[in-house]
């Protein structure tokens, strides 16, 4: 089963061809089964090379599959291969299991645009190059879906182009990724430079060998990918903008697979990551950290549905960051399963409120939709519970994963995980009363909207439940695959051993979960206590609706400082290189009408110039050549 | 090999296509267009031909035919061609028909075809020139029909960027000139008199010679590529020309600096080149930078893409002079990757001019919702344009990059942050043209037309087919590149960096 | 002796060049010229070219001069020029400059190389103190070591002759050139 | 004694470079054609004079039959020179050297 | 007494080596007596029997190249004239121009009422002083040559009765040609005072003997520097160039092409002979003064031909930049000057005027067309519209200013090569550069020749405009010379050896 890794890819990269050829005949639903097929189907396979995976002994189960020689240029040999290992079949899993239930979900979502096959046609090109980023056995193949699944994220942000502001989050997006890019391209050149190869096998081996210092360089340049990739600090700016797209796109890329891709970089190279001088990893720790608390306290004053999931997910990606600084990597892999669970839980929920409110993201304008929108809510709450880390959900256990490696790393990490638990409790518990319960608001949202005509929310087609309720499952027990409890139970770290390393211990460490927990449901209780219980005022104060302000003052630089820095370029190479070639032109035909007074048309003028030469002439061969 | 002159066919089918086309009669001006066609196509077929007929294990120039031409200065009619022309060749052979079938010229199409023909003549001498005398001359003609095409053909400001054009690139090879006999006389020494390269390459210059003789031709192709600051007759030229001069200049013209940087500027004075490359480096880096900056801030479309021109010839000009086969051939190849995406974002805005009638970018607004395929089409090249992996544009760039940063990391460094601004101006000026809502104007604007996708699919499928599958390509390129370098090793003391090898 | 001939033929050529260049009549100019032309035939004989100060009497103030004087009362240009005024700012400064140069530059060059001149080893045609009269000297060598550039001038009579022919042709009554 | 001294050639050179001046000096002054014309005669004569006054040190009679040509020539140039003269003062009466200057820059 | 007189002894005449004068000459009398006797003036005649006389000297200087190939160098009548492959490339393109600047005058004589066999005699004797000047091995002989080139000049410039700007130009010419002509006899009286001779041999004998002691001897000095001014003046280098662009414009324009062509060729002719063969051991002490009269003619004749609007003014400051380009190769050539092997300066100068000749006629041929009745629409929005009227007109004009502006494959390029090949074997790479900077300001002026003519939007009024008419000889002569540059263009060995078989001597 393992020779078929290159199927994986392959069937959404056939979805691709066929919706591209015959989309529009397929049209509207059928190109959307077409594209969940494929979908469906690379799980499927992937399923089965994990069984196959699964029944290899630990030290056997990293295989790599060649494709083709792609860039063979003297030392430099890189082939299009695919790596399957514990670390790459567990990210298929996941992109290609909840890749496909976005697909189904959005068919039911997409029904009705006009462009319903082209979201398809970019959805399979999406899964083509997030497969291709996760199974790639070298940097290369890696940076390859890398791009693409930007450039997807690109086509399906700016999917609705016809709006200004659509377009422009979609540029904003990809250029900002592309900053990130610039790191991981220059990881890439240094990790040539000292080991000649691309491959990960290659740079992981030699990770102990290399000089420290560019090590150094490899990881934290790596990181920089990973930041644009993962909207951290400070390149984070773009992922808010994004949610401009549909909403299974947000579930799918920017929440669930696509922001996890620098995590994933990071516990792909984490040898490397290891032999750098261990400034490296705290620092990765501490930005980490700070995007995770930072986001936090922008998602506490959100009121757009989306938003506050949005800045959810650079919080909760935060938390995989620290979990890869303190060395935890298992935990961050875990977390990002859990977190894929219940956040594409989260957003596709949004997406049915969204759908059910006729496009309305306000949660100002919602409330009391339980009631329209049952099953909507319920698995919405599911996902809540998880991401506020309730035990048993999902999110606990991870979260708590994170929280005591923190701890091990420095308590001040700790401490700052634990505030962003809070605050995410609460946040998350805002959302969930803002949206389903107390009053209604949509009522008086109408005219002021002026929305057209009779205006009913109502509960999504069942094409779009039956994800929801699956990720819900997933989110209760996907805590599952790595229990705290024995070793037995860490399932998921002796799984990835082979490929992170060795994990963490955890033993004693019950106390700081209790304090989780407990910090958690102070949260939730906090926040029922201002939003459903009106006993405080909501603390929304303005810095924080606009994000401390951070991406205005981005904006307004680059608007302004920066914007006239390139018009000075511009004007720079209009004015003075162009003027100087303009200006030797204008030179000659200066002198030379200078000179043309001298050509008077008198007949004695000329015979003077003539004198003249002559005495010259004269002067040089007397005086100079002669005798003097 | 083979005995059959296919190297002088490749020059004298275009140039014989053009003067019939010259002297057919105006009646029938659909006829002449079949015949400029059908040798454009010809010499096209040949082209392809000799890129399969080529042996890729061999780095010497192949398919080479001498004939003494002008005896007392010993020059000769000696053709040849090697991994780093071939796909130069194979770039002028298709975009030429491309050209031909796809624009048309708004008057007198007679006389634009036998220049058109004329100019593909001269091209296809340049890049298969093994004599130094001879290389200038073709390098020179061609100045001509571009001139004409420019000035005849072009839009309003016309006259000024076809002269503009003519006198700075004129003033280049006005070094070169004398470069190229002082190279022969220099290296005369008791022999004959010689322009030939081959023979000319083994001689040894003085340092300070090679070095000054090195700059008499550098100073020439710096002026093609163009590099910063020797680029401003470009914008204005690549504005003005017709659509198809401007393809023809981006996609084939501009390389003939960077082809001669390789094979004169480097193979000829390798101490001079290695002496000087920090200079070089340090250009192409700003070219890069600055050029990417200025066409942040175009309002007109062309002068855009004119701009990125010079970002992406910077990215060549670093690789020649990082000097390891990686970038080196990462330039070679990014020669024709440029010339094909930068050569298609050509058409498509000239189809958008054959519709609008304007470039201003302002005047452009929400076209993808009225000409989807159009916007797609666009949407690829765009891509290939800046860089993404799996199209053409990111191999050649990547390459480049990867082999500089052996020899000139912090350079690289700097360079690579042009993928960021290529991205920028592109897809600034993508959703300023395509996305929002059409205006008045713009709703009107006509999808892709069959004739249109015929003439720009061809090149859709080299920018991915290339971007998927660079091996034969660079199969070819690599051997011929290696040689070079391995000729600067042989004249100076340059060895190439390796990178670490990896314990196995 | 020699000498005050020297003198007295030098003072006639200088008087009658800065005649010519001063006189404001042609006519005055023209007069002025005879007697430069008078002055360097008198030196002609002095160094021994006898024949040549007879051509130089003949020809020169003879015919040549007499030219001058026919044209210009042919033409009725006997309008005196106005010496007084230069329309050119720089002209006589350069042109005193010019003269200046050429004659210090020259004098100079002459005397400084007085040693040099006339001392090559001399030509087989014939000496200009042959015993033979100078006129048969001089045509000895006119026709043999200059019969070239003798047969050259009948060439440049021949061109004088037909410039003035085609010269002389009436001008048309219709100009082209001037607009009606 | 100066009455005993006797002129050399020397004394010839400076006599024929003071004329040549006089005459160079005449064309660049004077506006009339004719004097104009007549000046370059006085150049011509100051180069007769040198050359007879070397054929004389040379005591060679080359300079004296070259001296002859030179007035063929300067018969020559006198003949078309007023012809030419002639020819454009039927057009422009008076007209001097200043006057003809409609062909300039 | 003449009893007395020993046999007068004239020099042995080699009457078949005179032959291309006496073709001249003869053709030039036959002309005027004919002229005289025939009432009726015969359309054509005159300037086909002025071609066929310039095609048979051609012919016999073919046959005498063969002689000297075989039987060496020689000298003529008493040492007057040299016999050598100098003279007769010399003669060569002198006949050639006149060929074609005489099928070029037929019809325009006719069109400007000024038929008569004057002028084609006149073209003829010039043609005698221009070979003679290129051959002179003597400097009287030399300053006769001069002479009779300049004064049939002189009457030439004047010659169109109905434009006082042909007059004008004829003045102008004759007083400054006179007052140059006179520095030039001054400067030979110099040299012939301290070498005793003006016969070349001769004074290279008598400096040989005399220039160890007399290196710095300042009287011969002067005189090469008063020799430089009259070459000077007649090859139009600056600063001695101010007559150039306004004869060329006032002068009836295929005098004009006469004087680009022949009168440049004898000039520089005259050049050569003077500096490298006469006086070569004054070669160091000419060449800086050399050099910079290059430099100066490149760039100051480029320079001022980018402002003109009239195309004849245009092309009269282009050619004293050619005229730069040759001086380029003159000092090349001194470099050599008196060494056995002369190098490449001579043939690369030689070449160079032998393919602007052609060009300047052909250009000039054009002109004449273009010019209309009355010679004056010579402006360049004259030029207007012509690709359109007369397309293939304007692609011969657009062919022989290519080549003009040295753009390769035309014989332009293949001269500029030779000269530029010449100044680099010498190491002179700066004047090298500089001309070729000059030349790229040059390209400007004929580009904008070229736009007049092919891409200039048509003005009111042009239709009323005279047409242009393409007279057939002219138009000969126009396709004769595009053909000729073309072919040199593409196949110039031929003619590269020529002129390098001009300084074999032996």
């Amino acid at each position: 089963m393992l020779d078929v890794v290159w199927l994986i890819p392959a069937l959404p990269l056939a979805g691709f061809v066929l919706i591209l050829l015959f989309g529009r005949r397929l049209g509207d639903p059928k190109a959307g089964y077409l594209a969940t097929l494929m979908c469906g189907a690379a799980f499927a396979v992937t399923v089965g090379v994990f069984f196959d995976l699964l029944s290899k002994r630990t030290e056997q189960r990293s295989h790599i599959i060649r494709m083709f020689s792609w860039v063979p240029v003297g030392s430099l040999n890189v082939d299009l291969s695919f790596l399957a290992d514990p670390l790459s079949i567990t990210m298929c899993l996941f992109v290609t299991g909840i890749g496909t239930l976005i697909h189904l979900y959005a068919i039911g979502y997409m029904h009705g645009d006009p462009r319903f096959s082209k979201f398809f046609l970019y959805l399979n090109l999406f899964a083509l190059s997030m497969l291709l980023l996760v199974l790639g056995e070298n940097m290369l193949v890696t940076f390859l879906g890398w791009e693409g699944v930007g450039t997807c994220s690109y086509l399906l942000i700016s999917f609705w182009h016809e709006r200004e502001s659509a377009a422009t989050a979609g540029k904003k997006a990809f250029v900002t990724n592309r900053v990130g890019d610039w790191g991981f391209m220059v990881a890439m050149f240094f990790a040539f430079q000292a080991t000649g190869t691309l491959s990960y096998g290659g740079i992981n081996t030699a990770a102990h060998t290399m000089a420290q210092s560019t090590a150094t360089a490899i990881a934290l340049f790596c990181f920089l990918g990973a930041c644009g990739k993962s909207a951290q600090l400070p390149l984070y700016i773009w992922l808010p903008d994004a949610m401009e797209g549909p909403t299974p796109v947000s579930a799918l890329i920017h929440a669930a697979t696509m922001v996890t891709a620098g995590v994933y970089l990071m516990c792909r190279i984490s040898p490397v990551l290891g032999a750098a001088s261990s400034y490296a990893p705290t620092l990765i720790a501490v930005v980490g950290a700070a995007t995770a608390l930072f986001a936090a306290t922008i998602a506490v004053a959100q009121n757009d549905i989306k938003r506050v999931l949005a800045y959810s997910t650079i919080s909760q990606l935060g938390y995989m960051f620290l979990a890869v600084g303190s060395g935890a990597y298992t935990a961050a892999i875990f977390h990002m399963i859990t977190h894929a669970f219940f956040k594409a839980l989260l957003f596709l929920g949004s997406g049915a409120v969204i759908h059910g409110m006729n496009h309305e993201q306000d949660m100002r304008r919602m409330g009391a939709l339980r009631k329209v929108m049952p099953i909507t809510a319920a698995t919405f709450i599911v996902g809540w519970l998880a991401i506020a880390g309730v035990p048993p959900f999902a999110g606990f256990w991870s979260k708590d994963d994170i929280l005591l490696a923190a701890y091990d790393k420095s308590p001040v990490l700790w401490a700052v995980g634990l505030v962003t638990a809070l605050l995410t409790a609460y946040y998350m518990t805002r959302q969930v009363i803002m949206v389903f319960y107390g009053k209604a608001r949509w009522d008086d949202a109408h005219d002021e909207h002026g929305a057209h005509g009779d205006f009913h929310p109502h509960e999504s087609p069942a094409i779009m439940l039956v994800p929801l309720v699956v990720l819900a499952g997933l989110a209760i027990i996907g805590g599952g695959i790595n229990l705290p409890f024995s070793s037995r139970t860490e399932k998921l770290a002796h799984w990835l051993e082979p490929v992170v390393g060795g994990h963490e211990s955890l033993t004693g460490k019950v106390s700081l979960a209790v304090i989780a927990a407990v910090v958690a449901l102070i949260g939730i209780g906090a926040a029922i206590m201002i939003y459903a219980q009106h006993k405080a005022k909501p603390i929304e104060p303005r810095v924080l609706q606009n994000g401390w302000y951070y991406d205005a003052t981005v904006r307004r630089f680059m608007g302004g400082p920066g914007r006239e820095a390139f018009d000075a370029v511009a004007w720079y190479d209009a004015t003075v290189i162009d003027g100087a070639v303009n200006g030797v032109g204008r030179l000659v035909r200066g002198t030379a009408q200078k000179i043309r007074t001298v050509q008077t048309g008198n007949v004695r003028n000329y015979a003077a110039a003539i004198g003249v030469g002559v005495v010259l002439l004269l002067a040089w061969f007397v005086v100079v050549r002669g005798n003097l | 090999m083979t005995s059959f002159p296919i190297l002088t066919l490749l020059v004298l089918v275009p140039a014989a296509g053009a003067l019939a086309v010259a002297a057919f009669s105006t009646r029938r001006p659909e006829w002449t267009k079949l015949l400029a066609l059908l040798s454009s196509v010809f010499t096209g077929a040949l082209s392809v031909w000799l890129v399969v007929a080529f042996d890729k294990s061999n780095a010497d120039f192949q398919f080479v035919s001498k004939h003494l031409w002008i005896k007392p200065w010993g020059i000769s009619w000696h053709l040849g061609v090697d991994g780093i022309s071939l796909f130069l060749l194979l770039l002028t052979g298709v975009l030429f028909p491309i050209v031909i079938a796809g624009t048309d010229p708004h008057q007198n199409h007679r006389r634009y075809l036998a220049w058109m023909l004329l100019l593909e003549a001269g091209l296809m001498g340049s890049f298969v020139s093994l004599d130094l005398f001879l290389f200038f001359v073709f390098f020179e003609i061609v100045l001509v029909p571009m001139y004409f095409l420019i000035a005849g053909w072009g839009y309003e400001g016309r006259v000024y960027a076809a002269t503009k054009f003519f006198l700075f690139t004129m003033t280049g090879s006005a070094f070169m000139l004398v470069g190229v006999i002082a190279t022969a006389f220099l290296a005369k020494g008791r022999g004959p008199l010689t322009f030939d390269l081959i023979e000319l390459a083994k001689a040894d210059f003085a340092t300070s010679t090679g070095r000054w003789l090195f700059f008499a031709f550098a100073v020439a192709f710096a002026v093609k590529v163009p590099i910063f600051p020797l680029h401003t007759w470009l914008p204005d030229a690549h504005t003005q020309a017709p659509t198809g001069g401007s393809v023809i200049l981006a996609g084939v013209m501009l390389k003939l600096g960077t082809y001669g940087l390789l094979r004169f500027g480097v193979f000829l004075f390798p101490e001079a080149a290695r002496w000087s490359r920090s200079l070089w480096l340090t250009l192409a880096v700003i070219g890069i930078i600055y050029g990417a900056i200025a066409a942040t801030m175009q309002k007109d479309l062309k002068r855009l893409v004119a701009y990125s021109s010079v970002a992406h010839l910077g990215f060549i000009v670093l690789g020649i002079f990082a000097m390891t086969s990686q970038s080196m051939t990462g330039g070679v190849m990014q020669n024709i990757n440029h010339g094909v995406s930068t050569g298609a974002l050509f058409l498509l805005v000239g189809m958008i001019y054959d519709r609008r009638h304007t470039r201003q970018i302002a005047d452009l607004k929400g076209l993808q919702k009225v000409a989807p395929i159009f916007a797609g089409v666009f949407m690829v090249v765009m891509l290939s344009s800046i860089g993404v992996p799996g199209l053409n544009g990111f191999i050649g760039e990547y390459l480049v990059l990867i082999g500089s940063f052996l020899t000139a990391r912090w350079w690289t460094v700097v360079a690579a942050t042009g993928v960021i601004l290529a991205a920028l101006y592109l897809l600034w000026a993508y959703q300023r043209v395509f996305h929002g809502e059409p205006d008045d104007a713009n709703r009107t604007f006509p999808e892709l037309k069959l004739r249109e996708a015929a003439v720009l699919l061809p090149l859709v499928g080299v920018i991915v087919f290339t971007g998927v599958y660079p091996k034969p390509m660079l199969d070819r390129i690599e051997p011929s590149v290696k040689r070079l370098i391995e000729h600067v090793t042989e004249k100076t003391n340059y060895v190439e960096p390796q990178p670490v090898a990896v314990a196995p | 002796m020699q000498l005050f001939v020297f003198i007295c033929a030098g003072l006639m050529i200088l008087a009658g060049a800065i005649g010519v260049i001063t006189r404001s009549h042609p006519v005055h100019a023209a007069l002025s010229l005879v007697l430069t032309l008078f002055g360097v035939a008198v030196l002609y004989v002095e160094q021994e070219a006898q024949f040549l100060a007879a051509v130089q009497v003949i020809v020169y103030a003879g015919a040549i001069v007499v030219l001058f004087l026919f044209v210009i009362m042919l033409l009725g240009v006997d309008k005196a020029e106005d010496l007084r005024i230069e329309p050119f700012r720089l002209q006589r400064k350069v042109a005193a400059i010019v003269g200046g140069g050429v004659i210090g530059l020259v004098a100079f060059a002459a005397i400084s190389s007085r040693d040099n001149i006339g001392t090559a080893a001399r030509a087989a045609a014939g000496a200009t103190n042959d015993p033979d009269s100078n006129i048969r000297t001089l045509a000895r060598d006119l026709f043999s070591d200059h019969v070239l550039a003798f047969e050259l001038t009948s060439v440049l009579l021949v061109i004088a002759v037909v410039g003035t022919v085609l010269l002389a042709r009436r001008a048309p009554k219709t100009p082209t050139d001037v607009p009606q | 004694m100066i009455a005993a001294a006797v002129p050399t050639t020397t004394w010839y050179l400076v006599l024929a470079a003071v004329l040549f001046g006089i005459g160079t000096v005449g064309v660049l002054v004077r506006r009339n054609p004719l004097i104009m014309l007549m000046c370059v005669e006085l150049m011509l004569n100051a180069v007769n004079l040198t050359f007879v006054a070397v054929a004389r040190k040379l005591n060679d009679i080359g300079g004296q039959t070259t001296v002859f040509f030179v007035m063929v020539v300067a018969a020559a140039e006198v003949v078309v020179g007023l012809g030419i003269i002639v020819a454009i003062l039927r057009r422009k009466p008076n007209a001097t050297a200043d006057d003809l200057a409609e062909l300039k820059g | 007494m003449i009893a007395a007189d020993p046999v007068l002894l004239g020099p042995s005449v080699n009457w078949f080596a005179l032959s291309p004068l006496l073709i001249l000459l003869g053709a030039a009398v036959v002309l005027l007596v004919v002229g005289a006797l025939m009432p009726r003036r015969p359309p054509h005649v005159y300037a086909l029997f002025t071609v066929a006389a310039g095609l048979a000297t051609m012919i016999v200087c073919f046959f005498l190249w063969d002689n000297i190939t075989d039987g060496g160098a020689s000298t003529l009548v008493g040492g007057a004239l040299r016999f050598d492959v100098f003279t007769m490339f010399i003669t060569i393109t002198i006949a050639a121009s006149l060929v074609l600047v005489a099928l070029s005058t037929d019809d325009y004589l006719r069109r400007e009422g000024l038929e008569g066999p004057e002028v084609y005699a006149l073209y003829l004797l010039a043609s005698i002083g221009g070979v003679i000047m290129g051959s002179a091995n003597d400097l009287i002989v030399l300053f006769l040559g001069l002479e009779i080139l300049s004064i049939s000049f002189y009457v030439m410039s004047a010659s169109h009765r109905k434009r006082i700007e042909s007059q004008e130009s004829g003045i102008k010419y004759f007083i400054l040609g006179g007052f140059s002509s006179a520095f030039f006899l001054y400067g030979i009286a110099m040299v012939y005072g301290t070498a005793g001779s003006t016969n070349f041999s001769k004074i290279v004998a008598s400096f040989n003997a005399i220039v160890p002691a007399q290196r710095h001897d300042a009287f011969i000095l002067a005189g090469v520097a008063l020799l430089i001014v009259g070459l000077g003046f007649k090859v139009a280098a600056v600063p001695f160039h101010f007559w150039t662009p306004d004869v060329y414009q006032g002068a009836p324009t295929p005098v004009t092409s006469f004087m680009g062509s022949v009168g440049k060729v004898a000039a520089f002719g005259a050049m050569l002979r003077v500096l490298i063969y006469a006086l070569p051991h004054w070669s160091d002490d000419y060449r800086p003064i050399v050099w910079t009269l290059a430099v100066l003619t490149v760039v100051v004749g480029s320079t001022m031909a980018v402002v003109q609007t009239n195309v004849k003014r245009m092309l009269a400051f282009s050619s004293v930049s050619h005229a730069g380009f040759i001086l380029i190769g003159v000092e090349a050539a001194a470099h050599r000057a008196g060494q056995p092997d002369l190098g490449d300066g001579i043939p690369s100068a030689l070449l160079y005027m032998l393919l602007y000749s052609v060009l300047v006629v052909g250009s000039f041929a054009v002109v004449t067309m273009v010019s209309r009745t009355g010679d004056n629409a010579t402006d360049l929005s004259s030029f207007r519209g012509l690709g359109k009227s007369h397309p293939f007109l304007a692609f011969g004009m657009t062919v022989l200013l290519l080549a003009q502006a040295g753009v390769p494959l035309t014989s332009g390029f293949v001269a500029k090569f030779g000269v530029l090949q010449a100044a680099v074997e010498e190491h002179s790479y700066a004047i090298a550069i500089i001309g070729m900077v000059a030349s790229v300001i040059a390209a400007f002026l004929y580009l904008r020749i070229m736009v007049s003519m092919w891409i200039t939007e048509p003005e009111t009024g042009d239709a009323d405009r005279e047409a242009v008419r393409v007279p057939l000889w002219t138009g000969v002569a126009v396709a004769l010379a595009v053909g000729f540059t073309l072919l040199v263009g593409f196949y110039p060995g031929w003619l590269i050896d020529a002129a390098k078989a001009a300084v074999i001597t032996k």
